[in-house]
């Protein structure tokens, strides 16, 4: 298990971006619990404060044409791999001008034009779809990467197993990234996990295992490099682990009294945007660039927001299409 | 277990309660199942392993297939665990265990061994979970020999089902449905079990019978005030147990109505109502005013929006609409 | 493609063979399928790795998820993925890929991504293989919206049946019936195409009509010939697709010839035969001579031994009785 | 990954026992493959020639109560583990008289008695099994442990990846015995698994990795005898390795010509019985000895022969029994 070191190497354009991603990620990330909160919106979420930087920091990685399998827990990187806010948040308020014209819902996020190809409510499912994904690419001799991203939980079950070991005996450009924000629902690492560092699997399988700071943009994005250039190169996955701590419920609204508030506070202070804004601020991006992002972001949310509320619901006869190729009667 | 209103949630876990309480063989596992992890996504389990202990009330990882498995092992010692998969569309990772192997080891073993396993799960579509999370899959095992299948309307049933469940020698699958845990009814008495495979009349009538079970019930129920005020009286049958389902309470009950209709949740296209609908034209063919009617979803996967998701669902004026059909319609 | 027969297996692997000549998007994976490892048990994809290359035609470990989500990652990038699941019930662990997720994914993304999936697959009972490798689970399938699902019962079905679903844009499973692969019969024509869903009258009748698929149309076809001894004549439908099914050609026979059997080796309860029979009745009522009967397997587990899995296959007797029973009832 | 040193102190008595079960397996395949040649029988089977060292050896280790489950390819294990060859037989003959009145057949032997739990055609199913026997014994306070006999092929499938996370989490006392003869049906160790040891899988789940050559008894026993003690006192499962050779085809008479002469020919040599035979014989076991446990195992096998020939086959009417509790209608 090798442990890249943060390095300073980042360049500034990159930070810019990284920032750009991670703060978007942030506030539309608060916005949404906010509407659900004040009942503006009613749907099933899955925060996702704590996973900005990883989403930010590996997304910037990677190519518009890279594809990217992720979970109910998806919004950031959705976000990072740069579907437009407002198809993002009309697909979340169930609207015919979403993503998937409302069929799908937040745990079911697709956009090929942006590489997001399937966004999965089954612990572990999509890992084995990421395989296909970079299979694809390796046959038609693209230079196309697929990345699977999941949680500490998914890597327990049966589908994470089975992909690894097919990807290393396929050497597919593959890299299977675990953000691991220490829970599985109620259920800490500890309590349902075999190894303490999910990389440690990745012997295994034969390939390489990286553990980075999930909230450090240059460990993070560093590590996630290399992975690519690896799988571009044709030598084969990585699993790479980005460490991080869920700092909300599982669910939004849901308890998490259980989370030890020393814990809770710590991964407060490590993931603080404050902290993140000063880190960027130190890496050649004035004051005022940031303030542009800020802004450019904010209007981005709102003026999702807006579209998101004022598209229409899709027609009830909609159903009847995309059950197949052809329409099926009503 | 001493109030006289009882939730499903509440009734579920008393019956738990009170089968471990009797038996130290009964054990319990699935995701945060235990307290620690917050007793069960719905609270099901609530206070349980405080009680039992984590030995026996134990928290899993995200493995279906290995609390299959692990549950399936401990039966076949004599032990009788209680699983929990969290959403019926888990149950497709774990579904060897099941079908391979949960109801194939009495058989294929010459009865030396079998499986005293009882799996909950819950489901249904009407809350915005979308196509992953709300599948009805009772059709499936019900064409599985050696596992039965059964699911309950209220919470007495529910308790009912479970202690008979836990008691019964082979393996049970128990579909709780996602909208019914906060609902309130009579509480069951401790001790008090529903036969397995034996159906109630929760409402009596002479002109059409509906045959349903789970969430249909409720809605049947209501399809059967309206008709009222029609002149139509319907007899509504629960089937708890989907299989092995009473064929002996439906076939004699249209026999007197001359008309059935099957409602359930599950897409229309190869479900349950299928087989119901055949058996009834098989065995009462001449005597049925009109032919049996199904009522159920639109066969699409769950979508998720909300107008989708209602048109996906069958709803109560499909049920009156059809028993209105199934009363006019003469031969 | 020259000879004028064919064996089943041959077929396949023609078929299998022009599709990839025809669109390189067409891959195919799955244990040992490649010639380096046998070019799959029961070599169907013999010579195909050795042609195409191991690239697009890939043995992989034993890890059927995996072989399935592959297939389904490949599938909506564009490729057409030919995926084999050794015995269907080993689908049994890769139930949530194709059912959460080719079966779902053109429905979720609103459109944007369809799964062009076929999965071959192989079972049914008589060989002695006992009750883990012999299940017929083809009503799971055809209970789940957005997947399809077909048999062969002739070589030139096989051949225009794997055509149709690889240029399908949708996920279709393929059953081949293990006891077929030796069966030889009249050649496909290069490039032939059995349209999917759509069924064939394999033979002509006006007195009953016996409605099966895979296997059951020989044994339909020899319970024909001494039905005709009888002087009853049946006409044989061979659906060929089970989900969608043909319901037009089966509604058309069953109102000319009023009376309806059938057919199915899957065990009975909740089988694919309670669906068309349901159909049925619903649409023929009133015009039906008697009620649609069903012939099928016994409901328990497949039995090793030679005289228990005889009962539990149904037999050709068992359909000229049913036909019997059919044309005997008048109402 | 430990590999533990072939030592010498294999007593008498269990080198004795060891070869008594390893010869029976060995002359028990044969006699069943020459039945089969000859067409007095006719079954799927899969031989387990090159597979008899390990199963005595393991099963040596291992009290009757203690659990096992096995696979497809099970013989060896069966009667290593204590199966009396005419229940054995005539199950595999199909006769009412067979351990599971020949309902299940060769890939579904059970026999409680014995602790055979469990012989499952679905690879990798009998993992998680396992678990649940060994998590019987352990709500139970009882001092069985479990084993889980599995090929290489096998340990690429989820449900080991979930069965040794669970088992390692929960402590259970199981071992899981990887039966390594290089093949999974056609497919060679290396075209289908990432790792060349699948010991070396152990490390994914905090638990002990051990490879043992299978074709020296003292090899596996001390190595098992090792992970019993673990499982025994507590300490958790074991991921045990038997190295061996498949040295006949997948199932009886399919093709084997993809095998490597070489490779075949030297592992034919390595697991010479007459080796086996000499090996024990420096191991203060007598010729005299050897020759009567010859003789009585040569006879155990006539009698289970002629026994399943001459046993009857089930009644028609007996599938109505065993499908549940209560027997079903006709
Ligand atoms: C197969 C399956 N089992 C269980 C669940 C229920 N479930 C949803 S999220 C979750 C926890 C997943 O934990 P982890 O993989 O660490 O991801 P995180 O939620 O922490 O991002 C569980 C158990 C599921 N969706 N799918
Ligand atoms: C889930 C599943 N997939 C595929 C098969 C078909 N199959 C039977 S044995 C076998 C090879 C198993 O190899 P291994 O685990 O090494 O055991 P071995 O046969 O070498 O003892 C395969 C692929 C099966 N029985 N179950
Ligand atoms: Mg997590
Ligand atoms: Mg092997």
């Amino acid at each position: 298990m090798n442990k890249p070191a943060s390095s300073p190497s980042l360049s500034p354009d990159m930070a810019r971006t990284i920032y750009r991603k991670a703060y978007l990620i942030n506030r539309t990330d608060e916005r949404f619990r906010a509407m659900l909160t004040n009942g503006e919106l009613a749907v099933a979420y899955y925060p996702v404060r704590g996973h900005e930087v990883i989403a930010a920091a590996a997304m910037a990685a990677l190519e518009t044409e890279d594809y990217l399998v992720t979970t109910y827990r998806g919004l950031h990187d959705a976000l990072a791999k740069g579907i437009p806010s407002r198809l993002l948040w009309a697909e979340f308020a169930g609207k015919r001008t979403g993503t998937c014209k409302g069929k799908g819902g937040p745990m079911h996020i697709t956009h090929p034009e942006t590489g997001v190809m399937v966004t999965t409510g089954i612990v572990g499912s999509g890992i084995p779809i990421a395989n296909g994904l970079a299979m694809s690419s390796q046959i038609r001799g693209e230079n196309r990467v697929a990345v699977a991203s999941f949680g500490d939980g998914a890597s327990n079950i049966g589908a994470f197993h089975e992909a690894l070991n097919m990807a290393s005996v396929w050497k597919l450009p593959v890299i299977f990234l675990c953000q691991n924000n220490q829970y599985a629902e109620h259920t800490t690492l500890a309590a349902g996990t075999s190894v303490s560092s999910i990389a440690e699997r990745a012997a295994g399988y034969g390939m390489p295992g990286v553990s980075c700071d999930g909230l450090d943009p240059a460990s993070v994005y560093e590590a996630m490099s290399e992975a690519v250039s690896r799988a571009r190169a044709g030598d084969g996955p990585t699993l790479l682990e980005a460490r991080t701590f869920r700092l909300l419920g599982h669910i939004f609204g849901a308890d998490y009294s259980y989370v030890p508030k020393e814990d809770l506070s710590a991964a407060e202070e490590r993931a603080s945007m404050a902290k993140l804004r000063q880190w960027i601020s130190e890496r050649q991006v004035s004051e005022a660039e940031l303030t542009q992002i800020e802004q450019e972001a904010d209007a981005e949310i709102e003026e999702a927001v807006a579209f998101a509320l004022e598209s229409e619901l899709p027609d009830p006869d909609e159903i009847r299409f995309d059950i197949y190729e052809t329409e099926q009667a009503a | 277990m001493s109030a006289e209103k009882m939730s499903f949630a509440q009734a579920l876990n008393a019956a738990l309660d009170d089968a471990m309480a009797d038996d130290e063989n009964v054990i319990m596992l699935g995701e945060d199942v235990a307290d620690e992890q917050g007793g069960g996504v719905f609270k099901v389990s609530k206070g349980l392993s405080d009680k039992y202990g984590t030995k026996r009330v134990r928290s899993t990882p995200i493995s279906e297939q290995a609390i299959i498995g692990a549950a399936v092992g401990a039966a076949i010692t004599g032990m009788r665990p209680v699983a929990e998969i969290m959403l019926m569309n888990f149950i497709t990772v774990a579904m060897d265990q099941l079908v391979n192997h949960a109801a194939k080891l009495r058989f294929m073993s010459g009865g030396q061994t079998n499986v005293p396993l009882v799996v909950r799960t819950t489901t249904g579509a009407g809350v915005g979970f979308g196509g992953q999370h709300s599948d009805m899959l009772e059709a499936w095992f019900a064409h599985v020999p050696g596992i039965k299948i059964a699911t309950a309307s209220n919470p007495a049933d529910a308790y009912g089902l479970m202690r008979s469940a836990i008691d019964d020698e082979d393996p049970t699958i128990l579909i709780e449905n996602i909208t019914h845990y906060g609902m309130t009814g009579p509480a069951a008495k401790p001790g008090y079990r529903v036969p397995l495979g034996k159906a109630a009349i929760v409402r009596e009538g002479g002109d059409v019978t509906l045959i349903t079970y789970g969430r249909g019930v409720g809605d049947c129920l209501k399809a059967a005030g309206q008709l009222a005020d029609e002149g139509i009286e319907a007899e509504v049958i629960d089937l708890r147990t989907v299989s092995p389902w009473d064929e002996e309470a439906v076939l004699s009950s249209v026999a007197k109505t001359k008309r059935a209709v099957i409602v359930h949740e599950a897409v229309r296209p190869f479900g349950a109502g299928a087989e119901i609908s055949s058996r009834i034209h098989e065995e009462l063919f001449g005597e049925l005013a009109g032919p049996v009617q199904r009522v159920a979803s639109y066969p699409s996967p769950v979508p998720f929006a909300k107008p989708l998701e209602t048109a996906f669902l069958y709803s109560v004026a499909d049920i009156v609409h059809a028993a209105q059909q199934a009363t006019e319609k003469k031969v």
